[in-house]
């Protein structure tokens, strides 16, 4: 009962989120010195009074700022985020076709984080001080300190351009076709179609986007998870596990790593929002076709109902994200309640 | 202190050395660069690394290596200058929520929940967009990125403070509540910001490489690493114009993320209790 | 516990497995023919299309994916000087030059089967006018349009039109498929621009003659063109056109050279330079129509010093245009003023050698009372021009303008923001780009004073009233040899006296791997995609 | 008599909000809930009872840290509760407080000097020469020498700290002392030594304390009246003989056998109670210890007894006591 | 040393030394300790913070923190020295042959798992019973310990529970294998008084049930009084004086003992000024010269501070380490 109160609460929160966020780009619009009309129309038409003035009035420009706001919120209410001034596809359909590739690599590349961080966190914490700790904590370091978008130059021409080993940019190789779209992940969706070699293909070109992708997390995941386990390892009821004549390995397993894996859950949520954010760079490089991309475009055009749609967006699945891993926290704590 | 530290933890020695190379390089950038970081040379473009060029030249011919060096200045000032202002807005602001408590914190961390939950990177891009690519567009747009995680670990601190006996003793002997907060609250709940602060420094400079790697730093001529790495995309074949300043940004950034780290572990009671 | 353990160690044994069995089973660098036997063209590029709606798309890589899909009644085959019949068998041209008529091919149809008629034509037309796209300033001149009878179309024009022929090669005069686009929500009404809810269906499907049909598309991704079977004239050799979003030229490049794919469209010179030795690859190289030029504000209260004519000739003096050649690539040269080489009536280029004169500048710069020099801003937008990086060149240009004194501040912005001060005409020193809107140099006469390019630079017609009569003339004027002799004059005259400084008339780099041909450049379609075929 | 009162305690409320503020159905936890009790000039007050009875709650709130939903605290015939800012931070000067855990109560990053400053700094009196002396002469008295002022509080060991603690108390001058469980972070032995400095002071500065402890055996020895508190209620109050020698309340019955008996010759029967305390959320009706209570009668569940005099100057609340 | 104590000693600790080395110095916690335990005898060790209580029992289980702690000395426990067992058979006897108590309840238990389960993990581990069989046999000692609802409690988790509830769990837990030796570190320390009460009933009873050992270390004598047969008192990480319970109340006979005796106000003792200790327990690293306690005794002479001395036995059952029992010893 706790835990659905709480789901309403945070749910709550996503409605003035929403508004906020869409608040802080409306602002935003109206305080840039350029004007997006200039922006989107071509040369010739901008000399037009008359094309200007339909443009406006198709984009709703000449009302004044908070009818404008409102308007929008009003078409939000109804899942109606607006239309792209760049693309003139409506947001929510640009936002379908962009957001699983995003999705597809972020989910990739936090597995890849949370299984070695977390393996990597537990060596080191069991063998602290040892070289081999020294060495975890040297490359954990080194995956929250490498800049991704050079990590990302620098496996391409390694490990593509160089001895070619791995796949080039793009979700999958060019000459194949991409899987009748279901989930629109590529490896599932080929999966789903029995087309093994094309799920292997997808699969194999989400390796570099998401090792370079996953770094930073996995270096975050190895290091919360070698002090959290550190710091479980000098509580009391280890002391009394040791007491009761329980293994090393047993006390470990069965007692530090369940109390130890609760805060790496809070850095895993956090990592996963980093993703997102780190993605606006790492589809550059890839040529990954993400809402990072279409971002980023979004941005350069003043394309304000695009923004607003992947701001919202990735507003949402941060505040999604983090309920979920309140909700793994109680699954994880018992001691957790809701409030 | 540190002497001490530095004995007992290897990866920690290292870090202090790579980021004091890293600050004398930047103090005395213009004494020791071989060339100007400005001066072009057509004729030379595209220079592989050489006893002459040891970084190698770029698309119009200036000297990798004395730009790479160059550039460690604009890196430490955007990492520092976000670091500080945002620490000092997130401390005023979750100082101020978590002493007053209540409803008005509620709102408040709500506002700062909001802005963690805003995309940065897209915000930075917007405001970049908008009002033009420049240094002090990048760092504002960091600061706002940044400030919300100094506010939450002050405000917990305040909180965690506030209910400290002797910010009673100091309530029973009538002190106002700018003297509690000032003089018995703040003082001890800085260090941990502080030390958050430290840490962040090499995620700071991480996070504005990525931005003039987007193109929303300073203009050119500037010498930011991003930048650069961004001109080693454009001229992929000739590795060394990327390859060079993407090494700087890393070796800065693992020397503090060194430093930081060891730090943490120094400072956290629960791991350096002995008994 | 060993339950646990054992867990995650199997799940990371899966992972491992996954990916090393994934990586040594495939040779990434190899591209097997599609097994089903169908041919396929895979080109790189860096699109800009937002829209395949022959209405709307007015982007510069538009009529490379529209060309083969929608006939237009007339098309380029190799040379802009000329356009040639395209889907119109024959056209008249009316004595005063107001009535034009096309006769079209017989028995035509459209990809769905359906018929094409002069209706069609009409109706196309008519549609580009309503909708007020981007590309609508092309029907401008248009008064009516008559279809006697299905073959047969007549327009009739406001006033006389020089460059009308070469405006009917665009896209917004492109032959839809009227029946199957009313059934998709198009229309021809007044309204349209309101009424026509089309756009997204043009976006994913396609109702044209041409040998193709878009058969996907998906933005940021892929454009894939498949044969249409119905096509009337000869068909293409590829069953499938596959145009891959790629906007780096570096991963273009590397694409390539894996043989990943078959043509890398957006290389900069240094990128041909990279694999000019390397096998299997073919570069290209073509003069482009694009012009990168310095805009010099001749209003004091904008410019300040850079208002003052002499300044701006002492600045043109001042440049190393051969050093900016380098920059931009072999191929690359610098016209006298804003008309293409290539174009009718142009001037031979500059001389890059001699081109630059300190001293000569510097003299100006003293005439002009700046012999201290002095400080201003240089506003460039981020991108890159025919694969040359504009902020590297503005570099350039504030390395050289030092040499006279002149001390530069580097603004960089996007495209987008920095369109507004431009067009708004408040920059004082800016670096900007320019390609023709219709390959005819009338198109160039915007530069002049009084005119919209002009204005932009706030070089009014007052300034310069023997340019802007020339211009004038220069616009109506039907007959070849006076019409030459007008631009010739035109450029002559802005050489010395001109608010702009044209640097670079670009060359265009690409590549393609050498077992195909037909990838000859046309800047009009870039690549026409009908004529490649392998070798 | 009513000249001897110091301190009046009438009908005190304290409840806390036990939700987030955002919650709609708030819940209280009632710590103090309607309490009332007299302390005399010089006499020595014990509060008992378990933990979270209310007592440390209690006393923070006649001191004026919390403000109390409900009730009086009258302080030498003037009602504090509704004091105004300046002549409530006066009157604090009157009232101090002295804490459990003496580490926590020193702000870690100050001198003892500065500690000991920080009320003259507060009220803005004395001269500089004056705090020097008066700050001289309470180290002297609580037994630190001078050479302790510069030193910051982990450089010293509990029993220190907490005469640091004892010496800021009394450096306004205050007539009342609260001390909330001074002496149970201390090791036996400093806790004797403590216990005496409180009664030496006492004599010598003429205090009334308030003394708030869970340890029946410190109440015993210190204390001239007590009252005994369960669940944020008052139970029994009485003078010392009238709760060691008198006990009427099961529950402080319950709580005086509990102590664990230090002679090995003397049995003592013990009167053990069943579970626990209740959460003070929730408290049990009627009688609040009715769930533990072994004299428990159908009455108690249903309704609350008062306090009620049943020997002079001796109040008990239960049903079972005439 | 010798100790002439029968060799039907449960435990034995002989010469005990535990320190620690720190960046401030060498921290000795404990002293050359030798304490002895016989079976079913409840045995009390009673201390101020820092007496080094706690790390003996914590050495008897080979728990201290190890590095940096340094351990020296025998621990006989059924003829066996523990110090020369492997960590594996070592292991094999805790929480089966000796069990522990500690003073928190709160953190002591694993928080993320049901006090069921933690009853179980020994028998699982250490008698090899079925879950089925370890299932009945944990409900059985929670029925023990005196919890209602064993069922219901089975299946919640530490933080469900109060205190005293928790500090049963562990008790049951402890005594899952039917141990040999009970050591019970402060186990009524964090709880309220009549909670203490409560538990302290409990395990007076249990000793009646269950036949083991009980050390029972704590800093509070009313409790030792209560519940012990015999007393070690220790200060500074060294045994001052040991005894037989009601003799050593009667007639402490270490300065110290007599000391920490007469200081505690209790409530039969006439209200009067209480006696007290002068000064602190010196800091670890700076031990005092001679005997330990010397700077805060009144019957302090200079031989006191001049040379440490010995544990003596001033008959079979007691000992003392003062010099002027070796001086009377010597007169005698």
């Amino acid at each position: 009962m706790g835990l659905l109160k709480y789901i309403a609460r945070r749910l709550f929160f996503l409605v003035f989120l929403v508004i906020g966020v869409s608040l802080v780009v409306f602002v935003i619009s109206h305080s840039v010195p350029s004007d997006p009309v200039l922006a989107n129309l071509s040369q010739r038409n901008i000399d037009n009074p008359e094309m200007v003035e339909a443009f406006k009035a198709k984009w709703g420009m000449d009302k004044p700022l908070y009818t404008q706001y409102f308007i929008y919120v009003g078409n939000l209410v109804q899942g109606d985020l607006g239309t792209s001034i760049r693309t003139q596809r409506p947001v929510l359909d640009d936002l379908k076709d962009y957001f699983p590739a995003t999705i597809e690599l972020a989910i990739f590349s936090i597995i890849i984080a949370i299984v070695f961080g977390m393996l990597f966190g537990i060596i080191s914490a069991i063998k602290r001080n040892s070289a081999m700790d020294q060495l975890i904590r040297g490359i954990s370091v080194l995956g929250v300190s490498v800049p991704s978008f050079w990590l990302g130059l620098m496996f391409l021409l390694l490990f593509y351009v160089h001895f070619g080993i791995a796949p080039g940019p793009g979700r999958i190789s060019p000459y194949l076709k991409p899987p009748v779209e279901v989930t629109h992940l590529y490896v599932i969706d080929a999966l789903l179609a029995g087309n093994w070699s094309l799920a292997r293909d997808a699969l194999w070109h989400l390796l570099l986007p998401g090792l370079v992708l996953g770094s930073f997390t996995m270096g975050l995941i190895t290091r919360t998870t070698r002090s959290s386990l550190l710091e479980v390892m000098s509580l009391d009821f280890i002391r009394t596990a040791r007491a009761k004549g329980l293994t090393e390995k047993m006390i470990i397993m069965r007692h530090a790593l369940g109390n130890a894996l609760i805060p790496v859950v809070t850095v895993i949520g956090i990592g996963f929002g980093n993703l997102l954010g780190g993605m606006v760079l790492v589809e550059t490089i890839f040529a990954w076709p993400g809402i990072g991309q279409y971002a980023y475009k979004a941005a350069g055009n003043l394309d304000f109902p695009a923004i607003i749609g992947v701001s919202i967006l990735i507003s949402i699945n941060y505040v999604v994200i983090n309920l979920l891993v309140d909700i793994l926290y109680g699954i994880l704590d018992p001691r957790v309640r809701y409030h | 202190m540190l002497l001490r530290i530095m004995k007992n933890n290897f990866l920690f020695s290292i870090g202090i050395i790579v980021c004091s190379l890293w600050i004398v390089i930047a103090l005395m950038a213009p004494l020791i660069t071989p060339y100007s970081y400005l001066a072009q040379d057509l004729a030379h473009r595209f220079q592989a690394p050489s006893s002459l060029h040891w970084f190698g030249t770029d698309s119009i011919g200036r000297d990798v290596f004395s730009r790479v060096l160059m550039g460690s200045r604009i890196s430490l000032i955007a990492g520092l200058a976000t670091i500080i202002l945002a620490s000092i807005v997130g401390m005023i602001y979750g100082g101020i929520a978590g002493y007053i408590g209540g409803l008005a914190d509620e709102i408040m961390m709500r506002i700062s929940e909001m802005v963690m939950a805003f995309p940065g990177i897209i915000l930075a891009m917007t405001i970049a967009a908008a009002l033009g690519p420049s240094l002090y567009n990048t760092l504002l747009a960091m600061v706002i990125i940044w400030w919300p995680n100094y506010a939450r670990v002050m405000r917990s601190m305040v909180i965690a403070n506030k209910e400290n006996e002797y910010v009673e003793a100091a309530k029973s002997l009538g002190a106002s509540h700018f003297r509690i907060f000032f003089n018995e609250i703040l003082p001890n709940s800085v260090g941990p910001v502080l030390v958050l602060a430290t840490l962040d420094f090499g995620n700071a400079i991480l996070l504005f490489s990525g931005l003039s790697f987007l193109g929303l730093g300073s203009p050119p001529p500037t010498p930011e690493w991003g930048a650069m790495v961004a001109d080693g995309v454009l001229n992929f074949n000739y590795w060394w114009i990327g390859t060079f300043p993407g090494l700087a940004i890393l070796t800065m950034a693992v020397g503090t993320n060194f430093i930081g780290d060891s730090l943490r572990d120094f400072l956290d009671p629960r791991l350096r209790k002995e008994l | 516990m060993r339950k646990n353990l054992r867990v995650l160690v199997a799940l990371l044994t899966c992972v491992l497995l996954f990916v090393v069995g994934c990586g040594g089973s495939k040779d990434a660098a190899t591209k097997p023919e599609a097994s089903d036997g169908t041919k396929q063209l895979i080109m790189a590029l860096d699109p800009d299309y937002e829209t395949f709606d022959p209405g709307l798309a007015y982007e510069v890589y538009a009529l490379l994916v529209l060309h083969p899909v929608y006939d237009t009644l007339m098309q380029f085959e190799d040379n802009l000087d000329a356009p040639i019949d395209g889907i119109a068998e024959s056209h008249e041209v009316s004595k005063d030059g107001l009535t034009y008529t096309f006769k079209l091919h017989k028995g035509v149809k459209f990809a769905s089967g359906n018929p094409l008629s002069s209706q069609d034509v009409k109706w196309s037309v008519e549609r580009s006018i309503n909708l007020k796209g981007n590309g609508a300033f092309l029907t401008d001149g248009i008064k009516s349009i008559e279809t006697p009878d299905p073959d047969t179309v007549v327009f009739n024009l406001k006033e006389q039109d020089a460059s009308f022929l070469t405006k009917l090669t665009y896209n917004a005069f492109g032959v839809i498929d009227s029946k199957l686009a009313m059934e998709n929500g198009a229309t021809n009404a007044p309204d349209a621009s309101t009424s026509d809810k089309a756009k997204l269906w043009f976006d994913t499907h396609s109702a044209g003659s041409g040998p193709y049909v878009i058969e996907s598309y998906t933005p940021k991704v892929e454009v894939v063109l498949a044969r249409n079977k119905n096509y009337w004239g000869e068909a293409p050799y590829y069953d499938k056109v596959v145009l891959k979003a790629i906007s780096d030229p570096g991963t273009q490049l590397m694409m390539l050279e894996k043989g990943d794919i078959d043509i890398a469209f957006n290389l900069g010179p240094e990128h041909v330079k990279q694999i000019q030795d390397k096998p299997g690859i073919e570069i290209k190289k073509a003069q482009s129509m694009t012009l990168t030029f310095l805009l010099m504000n001749r209003d004091p209260k904008i410019g300040g010093p850079i208002a003052n004519p002499d300044v701006q000739k002492a600045i043109r003096l001042a440049l190393d245009y051969q050093g900016m050649q380098t920059i931009a690539g072999e191929g690359s040269i610098t016209p006298v003023a804003p008309f293409q080489v290539g174009f009718l009536g142009t001037l031979p280029p500059r001389d890059p050698k001699t081109a630059q004169d300190i001293e000569k500048a510097k003299e100006l710069m003293k005439k002009a009372g700046y012999e201290k020099g002095f400080k201003t801003t240089l506003e460039v937008a981020t991108l890159a021009v025919e694969g040359m990086d504009l902020p590297t060149l503005a570099q350039k240009i504030q390395n050289d303008l030092l040499q006279i004194g002149i001390e530069t501040e580097i603004k960089t912005s996007d495209i987008m923001v920095a369109l507004d001060p431009y067009r708004k005409g408040t920059q004082a020193l800016s670096l900007w780009y320019w390609g023709p809107d219709y390959p005819d140099p009338n198109t160039q006469l915007a530069f002049l004073p009084g005119n919209p390019v002009g204005l932009r630079a706030n070089w009014t017609a007052a300034m310069n009233p023997k340019l802007v009569e020339l211009g004038k003339k220069a616009a109506v004027e039907v007959d070849k040899a006076a019409r030459v002799k007008n631009l010739e004059d035109i450029q002559k005259i802005m050489d010395e006296d001109s608010a702009f400084d044209v640097l670079l008339q670009h060359a265009r780099h690409y590549a393609t791997r050498d077992n195909i041909k037909g990838t000859d450049y046309i800047d009009l379609y870039k690549i026409n995609l009908k004529n490649v075929s392998a070798k | 008599m009513e000249d001897n009162v110091l301190l009046q305690v009438q009908n005190l409320k304290m409840y806390f909000q036990s939700e987030s503020s955002f919650s709609f159905n708030k819940k209280y936890i009632k710590a103090v809930d309607d309490v009332s009790f007299e302390l005399f000039k010089g006499e020595t007050f014990g509060l008992v009872g378990e933990s979270g009875c209310g007592k440390s709650t209690l006393g923070r709130t006649i001191l004026g840290l919390y403000k109390p939903i409900a009730g009086k605290v009258i302080f030498e015939g003037e009602d504090i509760v509704s004091l105004k800012n300046n002549r409530m931070k006066d009157m604090r000067k009157k009232m101090q407080l002295i804490f459990q855990d003496p580490s926590a109560s020193l702000n870690p990053r100050k001198t003892i000097e500065d500690i000991l400053n920080e009320p003259f700094h507060i009220h803005k009196v004395g001269s500089k020469v004056e705090r020097k002396a008066k700050i001289k002469e309470l180290m002297n008295r609580v037994g630190l020498s001078e050479y302790h002022l510069s030193r910051y509080p982990h450089e010293m060991s509990g029993g220190q700290k907490q005469r640091v603690g004892i010496a800021r108390a009394l450096t306004l001058n205050p007539k009342l002392i609260i001390c909330d469980e001074p002496v149970s972070a201390l090791d036996v032995s400093i806790q004797a030594q403590v216990i005496n400095l409180l009664e030496d002071l006492q004599r010598e500065y003429d205090l009334t304390y308030l003394f708030i402890s869970h340890n029946l055996s410190v109440v015993h020895h210190i204390c001239n009246r007590v009252g005994v508190m369960y669940l944020g209620k008052l139970v029994e109050t009485g003078s010392h003989a009238d709760i060691y020698h008198n006990t009427q309340h099961p529950y402080a019955k319950a709580l005086i056998s509990a102590i664990p008996n230090s002679d090995p010759d003397q049995q003592k029967e013990r009167i053990l109670l069943k579970g626990d305390v209740p959460s003070p959320a929730n408290p049990p009706s009627g009688c609040r210890f009715h769930t533990r209570c072994p004299e428990v009668t159908d009455l108690c569940s249903q309704a609350e007894p008062l306090l009620k005099e049943v020997f002079p100057g001796h109040f008990v609340a239960c049903h079972g006591v005439e | 040393m010798s100790d002439d104590i029968g060799q039907d000693d449960l435990l034995r600790i002989n010469n005990l030394n535990v320190q620690f080395r720190t960046s401030e110095g060498v921290f000795r916690a404990v002293r050359d300790v030798s304490i002895s335990v016989r079976s079913g005898e409840t045995l009390g060790i009673v201390g101020e913070s820092g007496s080094g209580k706690s790390v003996t029992a914590l050495s008897i289980m080979n728990l201290v923190p190890n590095p940096p702690g340094e351990t020296s000395g025998e621990i006989i426990f059924n003829q066996q020295n523990l110090r020369e067992l492997s960590t594996e058979e070592v292991r094999k006897i805790r929480g089966n042959e000796i069990a522990m108590i500690f003073q928190e309840p709160m953190t002591s238990l694993n928080p993320i798992h049901t006090c069921g389960k933690q009853i179980m993990e020994p028998l699982l581990l250490h008698k090899g019973f079925s879950k089925k069989e370890a299932k009945a046999r944990a409900l059985e000692l929670l029925k023990l310990v005196g919890i209602p609802i064993p069922e219901q409690r089975f299946k919640e988790y530490p933080h469900q529970l109060s205190g005293g509830m928790r500090q049963r769990v562990m008790i049951a837990m402890a005594l899952a294998c039917r141990p040999k030796l009970l050591l019970a570190d402060e186990p009524t320390t964090a709880l309220d008084v009549t909670i203490q009460a409560q538990i302290m009933e409990l395990l007076k009873n249990l000793r009646k049930e269950i036949d083991s050992a009980i050390i029972m270390i704590t800093h509070d004598l009313g409790i030792i009084t209560e519940m012990c047969d015999r007393v070690v008192v220790m200060y500074a990480g060294q045994v001052v004086e040991s005894g037989p319970l009601k003799e050593l109340i009667r007639e402490p006979l270490h300065p110290y003992t007599e000391g920490l005796l007469r200081s505690i106000p209790t409530i039969t003792k006439e209200k009067q000024r209480l006696h007290t200790i002068e000064g602190t327990v010196p800091s670890p690293f700076e031990m005092p010269f001679g005997c330990s306690f010397q700077p805060r005794c009144n019957y302090s002479t200079s031989n006191c501070s001049e040379q440490a001395p010995d544990l003596i036995h001033v008959s079979p059952d007691r000992a003392v380490r003062c010099w002027h029992h070796v001086n009377e010893l010597g007169k005698d």
